[in-house]
């Protein structure tokens, strides 16, 4: 009987299962980090805005409280989108013919709405409430990190119910003394001084022993602030 | 063909038979002969065959069982983790470990992996995929997977010698007696 | 623009902003032309949905699983006033009305757009609660079929056209001091609209204002003259009266003051382990009611020999009444005649009867007069004045009105809101006299049946778009204010209509009303600012209520009864749902099942099981209707005749038929029209009713009905569609003061017992301690007070975004109501005992839903919610199959796809509208209960008990439904299962549902309850 | 054993037909694919075509529209989809069985068959496998039933017997196809070896993975084969187990019953052999060559594993309606009543005719012999078995527990479309491997043959002239 394959094909064929499984572990592996990427999530892509707003230049240079033009966001589910009234509340006096506000004076002046476009979107199934988190500890740039650098604003975290979880799991490891919230440069107390210091500006009491870092001060917090931990990971707590 | 092999080394040299029966008694003998290094090629199992060549091995049946312990010890650790460590979930008032309910995909896991260890095994013992390998170079060797009974001899058999070989085989009155080139 | 409204005088400005800021959204979604689609999903395979639908799957966003959508925009209003808060709702005090009458309610407000109605606590009519009719109320301000154009003969024209040419017709009219001049409106109790009227007619003395409603008291009033000399507003004091006597009365489910009654009826009835007395009520009517389903003791009678009844009963009072009666009362309505007269003469002062607007004055009369005897009068029953701004018999109106126009009397006519081509008498054929008439205005909210005759229509604006003031039942004044900014530019109210024919078409609808109240004096001026926001603001105008008249028995010579002869009888009664078919085209009323058939999307003739057979309209075996069809069967009533399903029902007398008015219309709008059988068309001036010779003949045709209950059970002898099943606990209210636990009733109800499981399960009052304080959320319905009104479905379905699926799909029963209501049939088919008992979720503490579902779409939460996650479900629909109450419902289709983007303003934003292929179920409001948690949680406390109310326990008029939490054992829901009479539905499944419920009680007459226990105990 | 299979051999119809050599056996079974095919498989092949077509569009639409072009509603939430799937998965059952269960009881008849029944496995368990997925209101998420890591971090909800399914299903589909291959590997080998054009060759080649019929190999592969063999016996059992659990572990009455495991395992099987039957029988006539390896013998032994099945089967009818009404439990007490007197009675008794009276004609051997009968009772007995999957998932659901949420179901078009789709299908993959594959296992055979006969011991289908030389250590070449 004639050979009907030359002996190198013993070679190809090893190589091409061996390179089959290679493979589809690529296939595997590539696409669960590339649904976790920014190019897929969007995570810091500022997307085009009628009006070039700078955070960094109102929040960091001007050092403007975010609760300024979002004031809603201690009362309200929504942090709001400014209305053109608070623009001009400043842009009346400054930069009063500058052409990057034309729109918001004409807007101003028409009383028609600016129509801005999307940084954050969660879909339409999943309820988010800025106001309990504000009111609870968790400050701004947990979830909005960076924000204060943002030349144009963009999206710093996927906001994937891996993220959300990632928190309502364990809030210890985010939360913060409430007077904190705000605050865009909060670090975690090094020292027993800075701890000390802190608790005591906010008047949070610790019996005993004091915490000595992030996970027994939010463990301190959790319990001051009441937070039910267990009921954070329900479906309810989210989606309705 | 003699000088043939002289000069390169063949793979074996090939005895055609033609029932299992003389087969089995080649087999037999080449083992009592002394060689070690051979191999017999029927068109379907003969029992009593390996016996005969004095081969004797467990690994598949071994593999099936490790697999399948993995199987089971994944499929049971797989539930356990995902409904009462990663996201513990009150279902319907269940406990989070309610075992009862984790056998099915216990067993079926088990089985799986298994019967993957004994395919994959098979094949991995066996050396396959091998489309080319040089007992095909025989003619008649086609008829192996008809109803030929065949007994080769290889060349690594450290008692191997061409001529010595042959003149055995032929003792064995097979129907046919070829060279198998490497 | 002329819309500009001052804006001082919107109660919150950020009312207006909000507005305004809307604006520009949504007029530009309906600068689109969107053709009016048919009822949804009625016919999905054919290729056109296909097609459509493609496209709607293709670009499937809802709920979709995976994945980043491009985002979106997101709008910044241009100026916000301060207290407005972005997300958050306001609620607005305002009132609904129907057919004159006002109903208060608070709208919730979200952004600028009113998405649902709530009862006003201050205002009498509505005590906190609503009927059905003013649930869907909000339905009808979004609906796409509106009008939105000033049609002239059907072409669109400007408003200047209009207003010149009616100015130069009534110019010419002026000259004849407006003697061609004819004003019809329906029944006005408008301060603010009878003045503009009073105005108009002053400068037109001889024009005249003529008033037509289909379903009109003008028996009342007449029997109050006959009793009492003058037309008086009959007020009744349910909750003093122990014995209730309705004569062909629905008082609890239809009438300006149903919601109240059905509070104080219930309110005496509510039994506790402490709180052993409860009220009785008799019910004598041809067809059930939601009344009759509510009584103790129901006779079915013809309405023409209700008359022979109440003469029985007053005899055996002793009421001194004279009128000459033909016919005779049989033996067995005789004894219940004098069984209820024993009765109600063993508590006077404490009894009281109620006689339905169908009956002639003279019943009325003879009621008034058992009233009197039994020294009711100023105690159960009192009397005002007419609420109304003229008060007049509809009937009369409309004959005169006919027969002015008949003799061409009539040159210019003005409707304001009416649809008397549709609902006029058949006798008068209104349709044919409108063209007579050379100058015809019809102001409506839709181009009906009217609207296509007249020369000029005007669209009309939905109440909640202007402001308005109208009187409840008692007098009680409420400013009606706008909730959102008018959706269409063209469209007017009837008072804006006024002012513009007075000359005053500058004005606007505010002036006019703060005008018109400012001229009233109610306070010295200084104070009226005040005054008048407290009055908008709480919904209600303080000191409005009419006084109460001390009246005294002057009884007139009484007409004679109808003559009751055994011949068959039609009655005409207002639809459950579409009332006289102004809710024609509302689609929750349409699907809404009707409180006691359970038949959606059309009107049948009813007829009793035994009539059927005797018509041979259904055969002697004992399923009455194969499937959904039903015959068809032609009516003829002296001379007219109308093609109709019939349908046996238990409880309807024999040899009579019983049609509900309101279908058949043909241009009601896109869902309302050629649903049903139009009454109308049998409805004559002399016999608006009941009449009698009736013949009944079958077609041999059959007809597709959609019904959410099936009909296998109407069979001959005793029902029990239960199937003997522990689904209620059913027991008389002597029983429960022997047994509070009602124990013989109980099969299978382990009483508070625990049933052996393998699991130890999740105990939840773990969680009573204060340092770790959790909440149990359960619900305790009471279903003796339960009258299965229909309210909180409706309810349901506005505060969950429930779709609506259009009566094909209800045929293959795929309604999607989160919450039904049972009906039971048990005892004798011609009159058997009947239990309603509302079915929402369980919330099973072991729920079998859960446990079966492969992506752990629906588990519970910490509060021991069964919570369902949309967004996960995957749809394999076993839960359904798993759930034994059968709560859970599917989307077949993408059920809420609105061609019509108005429809996406009505939407709750809170609650995820769910996308095709998921499950849905109810969810005890749980966007409630989060809104409330997150609230306390921010001020450091805890929910407080009646913090949170889901959108059924708001509605129910009898506060049949409470919710709470039961770890608090202080909260009512808890005290409420702690009753001894609790029971949970199919206990022995061991699901430990979180709904339960307390025994249905009945409080039967000794003298009658023979047959009534028997049916009660199963 | 041998002597066993002997006497077998020698008291019934024989195991082959007519006079058999080694080469015989190759040729007859290994040219198939290279020969000319009847008419008869471009018609039948062209059916299938047909109704795969009217598959696609109907799932096409389907997805498209949504489930609600299927008569399903609430209560019936769970229709056609479910009851094909039982019925298909049931199907499937009889190619393990036959392959492994009397492997590992030592039936030497199974030897010619078992080739046949693996491929009618494998297109079964592909028809059952697409009902659960598009049954399902949102396919495109179907995958959520697979536990993978994902950014929801959510995982699958091992308590649901639905997520037991996607593990069994799967796990017995990919046996079933390692067995069915690992078995062809020799015969593609010999196919390899006869086959003349090129291509041919390499194909075989390649997908014989270069076997050369080594006695070490062998010895491997026997041993993996037989403990494939012992691996799918619990598996088949546990597959259909689970498939009842999906109605057992409810608590619907009329599928909250112990006894459904055991019944619905028998049903398989029955339903099995009775579609090997309906199949066998066209394909001996088509193929006459297969009457030499497919002998009366074979269609006897099917009837009696049928006949046998029926009767358990038939015997958990009438445990059902016993439990019903011994229960003293209303519910039960009413579905059974409700099943046999209810709307829907006339599809139980149908039922009741289908598996209870039909097969009891298989007692008479003349039946068994009589092939146009046989066919006949192999229809009705599959007909019966779809009916029995009706009865339990209709009748069950449509009046349960509350009255007032009581319904009925009917079928749509789309229903029947999706069905006679699986069924057009089913046939036309059948028909491809016996187009491109040895329908027979030729190694097998001439196993069979030889531990039978003996080397080319002489005979003419009966006892041959002489013993072979020893005796075979055991049967189905285990």
């Amino acid at each position: 009987m004639a050979q009907v394959f030359k002996r190198y094909h013993n070679t190809v064929a090893r190589a091409t299962i061996g390179g089959g499984l290679l493979a589809l572990m690529a296939l595997i592996f590539g696409g669960s980090s590339i649904t976790r990427s920014p190019w897929w999530t969007r995570a810091g892509e500022p997307p085009d805005q009628p009006v070039p707003f700078s955070h960094k230049h109102h929040a960091e240079e001007l050092g403007i409280d975010c609760r300024y033009c979002h004031w809603s966001v201690t009362k309200s589910a929504h942090a709001g989108i400014p209305p053109a009234e608070v623009c001009m509340t400043c842009h009346s006096q400054i930069w009063t013919n500058s052409p990057l506000l034309q729109i918001v004076r004409d807007t101003y002046q028409q009383d028609k709405p600016i129509v801005w476009n999307k940084v954050n979107d969660l879909p339409e199934f999943v309820y988010f409430d800025h106001s309990i988190h504000v009111n609870k500890g968790i400050g701004c740039n947990e979830c909005h990190a960076g924000i204060e650098k943002m030349q144009l604003t963009a999206k710093s975290q996927p906001f994937s119910m891996w993220f959300c979880l990632n928190c309502h799991r364990n809030p210890e490891q985010y939360i913060r003394p409430k007077g904190e919230v705000f605050n865009m440069y909060y670090k975690v107390p090094r020292t027993a001084e800075e701890m000390r210091a802190l608790l005591e500006k906010h008047g949070i009491p610790w019996n005993g022993q004091l915490p000595r870092n992030q996970q027994e001060l939010g463990a301190l917090l959790v319990k001051h602030y009441n937070i039910h931990k267990e009921q954070l990971s329900d479906c309810s707590i989210c989606h309705r | 063909m003699a000088h043939v092999a002289t000069t390169t080394q063949p793979y074996g040299i090939m005895a055609e038979f033609d029932s299992p029966e003389a087969l089995i008694e080649a087999a037999r003998r080449t083992r009592l002969e002394g060689y070690r290094r051979f191999d017999c090629y029927t068109p379907f199992p003969i029992h009593g065959l390996t016996d005969a060549m004095g081969v004797r091995e467990a690994k598949v049946p071994w593999t099936v069982f490790i697999c399948g312990l993995i199987g089971a010890l994944f499929g049971f650790g797989l539930q356990v983790y995902t409904s009462a460590i990663d996201y513990p979930l009150n279902v319907g008032g269940r406990d989070l470990i309610s075992w009862p309910y984790f056998i099915p995909i216990t067993f079926e896991c088990m089985v799986l992996f298994a019967a993957f260890g004994a395919f994959i095994g098979m094949l991995a013992y066996n050396g396959l995929p091998a489309p080319y390998h040089p007992v095909f170079n025989v003619p008649q060797f086609a008829r192996a997977s008809v109803d030929r009974f065949f007994l080769c001899i290889e060349s690594r058999d450290p008692k191997f010698d061409p001529e010595r070989t042959r003149a055995f085989l032929q003792s064995l009155n097979p129907i046919s007696i070829s060279e198998v080139e490497p | 623009m002329e819309r500009e409204r001052d804006p001082m005088f919107w109660r919150s400005l950020n009312e207006r902003y909000a507005n305004k800021r809307q604006l520009p959204l949504y007029r530009e979604q309906l600068a689109r032309e969107f053709p009016p689609e048919a009822a949804p999903h009625s016919d999905l395979v054919s290729r056109r949905q296909f097609l459509k639908l493609m496209g709607a799957s293709l670009a499937m966003a809802g709920l979709s699983a995976c994945g980043y959508k491009p985002q979106g925009p997101v709008i910044a209003r241009a100026k916000i006033p301060e207290e407005a808060l972005p997300g958050e709702s306001l609620y607005y005090a305002t009132a609904v009305t129907l057919s004159g009458y006002a109903k208060g309610v608070l709208a919730r407000v979200y952004e600028g757009r009113p998405i649902k109605l709530e009862g006003n606590e201050l205002h009498p009519a509505s005590l906190g609660s609503t009927d059905a009719f003013t649930q869907a109320e909000i339905l009808n301000l979004y609906d796409p079929d509106r009008s939105q154009n000033l049609l002239k003969f059907g072409q669109i024209q400007p408003w200047q056209a209009f207003t010149s040419e009616l100015m130069q017709q009534l110019a010419i009219q002026q000259a004849k001091k407006g003697s061609g001049v004819r004003l019809l409106t329906g029944i006005i109790t408008s301060p603010t609209l009878a003045d503009q009227i009073q105005t108009f007619l002053k400068a037109y003395p001889q024009a005249k204002w003529y008033q037509w409603e289909a379903v009109n008291h003008d028996n009342v009033y007449e029997g109050t003259r006959l009793a009492f000399g003058e037309w008086l507003n009959p007020i009744y004091r349910v909750r003093q009266a122990k014995v209730i006597l309705a004569l062909d009365s629905d008082f609890l489910y239809l009438g300006p003051a149903a919601v109240r009654y059905a509070r104080e009826f219930a309110d005496g009835r509510r039994v506790r382990e402490n709180q052993r007395e409860m009220n009785r009520l008799y019910v004598a009517e041809p067809m059930p009611t939601v009344t009759g389903f509510s009584a103790d003791h129901r006779l079915p009678i013809h309405s023409s020999r209700i008359g022979l009844l109440a003469l029985a009963i007053a005899q055996a009072v002793g009421a001194s009444v004279q009128v000459e009666a033909a016919g005779e009362l049989t033996p067995d309505e005789r004894k219940w005649a004098e069984a209820v007269a024993r009765d109600l003469m063993a508590h006077r002062g404490e009894s009281l009867v109620i006689v339905g607007e169908a009956q002639p004055p003279t019943v009325h009369a003879i009621a008034h007069a058992i009233n009197a005897t039994l020294g009711n009068l100023g105690k159960t029953v009192v009397f005002t004045a007419p609420p109304e701004a003229k008060p007049t018999l509809c009937t009369n109106d409309i004959r005169t009105l006919a027969k002015e126009i008949e003799a061409g009397q009539v040159e210019v006519l003005i409707m304001l809101g009416t649809n008397p081509a549709y609902d006029a008498p058949a006798d008068l054929n209104f349709a044919e006299l409108i063209p007579k008439v050379p100058f015809s205005v019809h102001l409506s909210r839709y181009t009906d049946e009217t609207s296509a005759l007249c020369v000029w229509h005007v669209p009309e604006s939905h109440p909640f778009e202007t402001w308005g003031d109208a009187r409840a039942f008692d007098g009680t004044v409420s400013i009606q204010q706008p909730l959102l900014y008018p959706l269409y530019a063209n469209t007017r109210s009837a008072l804006e209509l006024m002012a513009t024919i007075n000359g005053q078409g500058g004005k606007q609808p505010f002036e006019l009303v703060q005008s018109y109240w400012k001229g009233r004096n109610l306070v010295p001026a200084a104070q009226f600012d005040a005054f008048w926001r407290k009055s908008v603001h709480d919904g209600i105008v303080p000191r409005t209520a009419l006084p109460i008249k001390s009246v005294a028995l002057r009884l007139q010579p009484l007409p004679p009864l109808p003559e009751a002869g055994q011949g068959f009888e039609i009655r005409f009664a207002p639809d459950p749902t579409l009332y006289d078919g102004r809710f024609a085209n509302n689609t929750w009323l349409q699907e809404l099942p009707k409180p006691v058939s359970r038949i959606c999307w059309d009107n049948v003739a009813f007829m009793s099981l035994k009539t059927a057979q005797e018509l041979g309209v259904v055969g002697t075996e004992s399923v009455a209707l194969v499937h959904d069809s039903a015959p068809l069967v032609q009516i003829r009533v002296n001379g007219r005749t109308l093609v109709a399903a019939a349908y046996p029902i238990p409880g309807h007398v024999d040899n009579a038929i019983t049609l509900h008015l309101g279908y058949g219309r043909t241009r009601a709008g896109s869902n309302g029209s050629g649903t049903g059988f139009n009454a109308y068309t049998l409805r004559s001036s002399d016999a608006m009713w009941f009449a009698r010779g009736v013949e009944v003949v079958t077609t041999g045709q059959r007809y597709t009905i959609a019904r959410t209950e099936e009909h296998h059970l109407i069979q001959h002898g005793q029902l029990d569609s239960t199937h003997h099943r522990p689904i209620m606990l059913v027991g008389t209210l002597q029983e429960f003061k022997e047994d509070p636990h009602l124990e013989k009733h109980r099969h299978g109800h382990a009483k508070n017992g625990e049933l052996p499981s393998m699991y130890r399960g999740f105990k939840y009052d773990r969680y009573q301690n204060p340092q770790n304080y959790r909440y149990a959320w359960a619900m305790v319905i009471d279903p003796t007070v339960c009258i299965g009104c229909g309210a909180c479905v409706i309810a349901c379905q506005a505060e969950n975004n429930i779709p609506v699926v259009g009566k094909q799909e209800v045929v293959r029963q795929r309604e999607m109501h989160w919450l039904r209501i049972d009906r039971y049939f048990k005892g004798p088919v011609e009159n058997p005992r009947t239990y309603q008992l509302p079915v929402p979720c369980m919330h099973c503490e072991n729920a079998p839903c859960e446990l079966v579902c492969p992506v752990a779409a629906t588990v519970h939460s910490e509060e021991g919610l069964n919570q369902m996650v949309y967004n996960r479900c995957v749809g394999t629909r076993y839960c359904s199959n798993n759930c034994p109450y059968k709560v859970r419902r599917f989307n077949y289709y993408r059920y809420t796809y609105y061609k019509q983007p108005v429809l996406h303003l009505l939407q709750n934003p809170d609650v995820t509208v769910r996308g095709r292929g998921v499950i849905e179920k109810c969810t005890y409001c749980v966007q409630r209960i989060n809104h409330a948690r997150i609230q306390a949680k921010k001020e450091n406390r805890r929910i407080r008990d009646g913090e949170i109310i889901p959108a059924c326990q708001q509605a129910c008029p009898t506060k049949a439904i409470v919710f709470g939490d039961i770890n608090d054992p202080d909260s009512e829901v808890s005290r409420l299962r702690r009753e001894p009479h609790l029971f949970a539905m199919l206990e022995e499944l061991n699901t430990k549902p979180r709904t339960t419920y307390l025994a249905r009680l009945e409080n039967p007459n000794p003298e009658l309850s023979a047959e009534a226990h028997d049916a009660a105990s199963h | 054993m041998q002597q066993a299979i002997r006497a077998q051999a020698v008291q019934e119809a024989p195991l082959f037909e007519g006079e058999q050599t080694y080469e015989r056996i190759t040729a007859q079974i290994g040219d198939i694919p290279f020969e000319k095919h009847p008419i008869g498989w471009t018609v039948a092949f062209g059916l299938g075509f047909a109704g795969t077509t009217l598959l696609i569009f109907a799932i096409a639409v389907l997805l498209l529209i949504g489930l609600g072009i299927w008569g399903i509603n609430q209560p019936v939430a769970w229709g056609f989809a479910i009851i094909n799937f039982v019925w298909w998965i049931g199907i499937g059952h009889a190619g393990t069985l036959i392959s492994a269960i009397l492997l590992l009881m030592r039936q030497a008849w199974r030897m010619s068959i078992n080739r046949f029944a693996e491929a009618m496995t494998i297109f079964a368990v592909m028809c059952a496998g697409l009902f659960p997925l598009i049954h399902t209101g949102r396919p495109w998420v179907a995958y959520w039933l697979l536990p993978l890591p994902n950014w929801l971090a959510m995982w699958p909800q091992f308590r649901s017997p639905l997520e037991w399914d996607v593990f069994a299903v799967s796990t017995y589909f990919t046996v079933s196809v390692l067995f069915w291959y690992m078995g062809l590997i020799p015969d593609l080998a010999a196919v390899r070896d006869r086959a003349k054009s090129q291509l041919a060759k390499v194909i075989n080649g390649i997908l014989s993975w270069g076997w050369r019929n080594s006695a070490i190999h062998w010895m491997r592969f026997e041993s993996a084969y037989l403990l494939l063999a012992g691996l799918s016996t619990p598996l088949v059992l546990s597959v259909h187990s689970v498939v009842s659990l999906d109605f057992a572990i409810s608590i619907v009455p009329g599928w909250h019953v112990t006894i459904f495991p055991p019944y619905f395992v028998a049903g398989a099987i029955y339903s099995g052999f009775a579609m090997v039957l309906t199949l066998v029988i066209p394909f001996r006539i088509l193929y006459p060559k297969l009457r030499e390896y497919i002998t009366m013998h074979h269609i006897d032994m099917m009837a009696k594993v049928m006949l046998a099945t029926g009767l358990i089967v038939f015997y958990g009818y009438m445990m059902e309606a016993f439990f019903g009404f011994y229960s003293a439990n209303l519910f039960e007490k009413y579905m059974i009543t409700n099943r046999m007197t209810g709307p829907y009675w006339p599809v139980y008794w149908a039922l009741i005719f289908c598996n209870g009276i039909v097969i009891q004609a298989l007692w008479f051997p003349k039946v068994r012999h009589n092939l146009f009968w046989l066919f006949i009772i192999s229809l009705i007995v599959n007909i019966g078995m779809w009916l029995e999957r009706f009865v339990i998932v209709v009748t069950s659901l449509h009046r349960d527990f509350t009255p007032s949420g009581w319904g009925m179901y009917g079928p749509t078009f789309w229903d029947w479309a999706t069905y006679i789709g699986t069924l057009g299908f089913f046939v036309m993959m059948m028909f491809i491997f016996a187009r491109f594959v040895p329908m027979l296992a030729m190694a097998e055979l001439k196993d069979l043959w030889y531990r039978l006969y003996g080397h080319r011991g002489g005979h003419n289908g009966h006892a041959p002239a002489k013993e072979p030389t020893h005796a075979p250590t055991s049967g189905g070449g285990a």
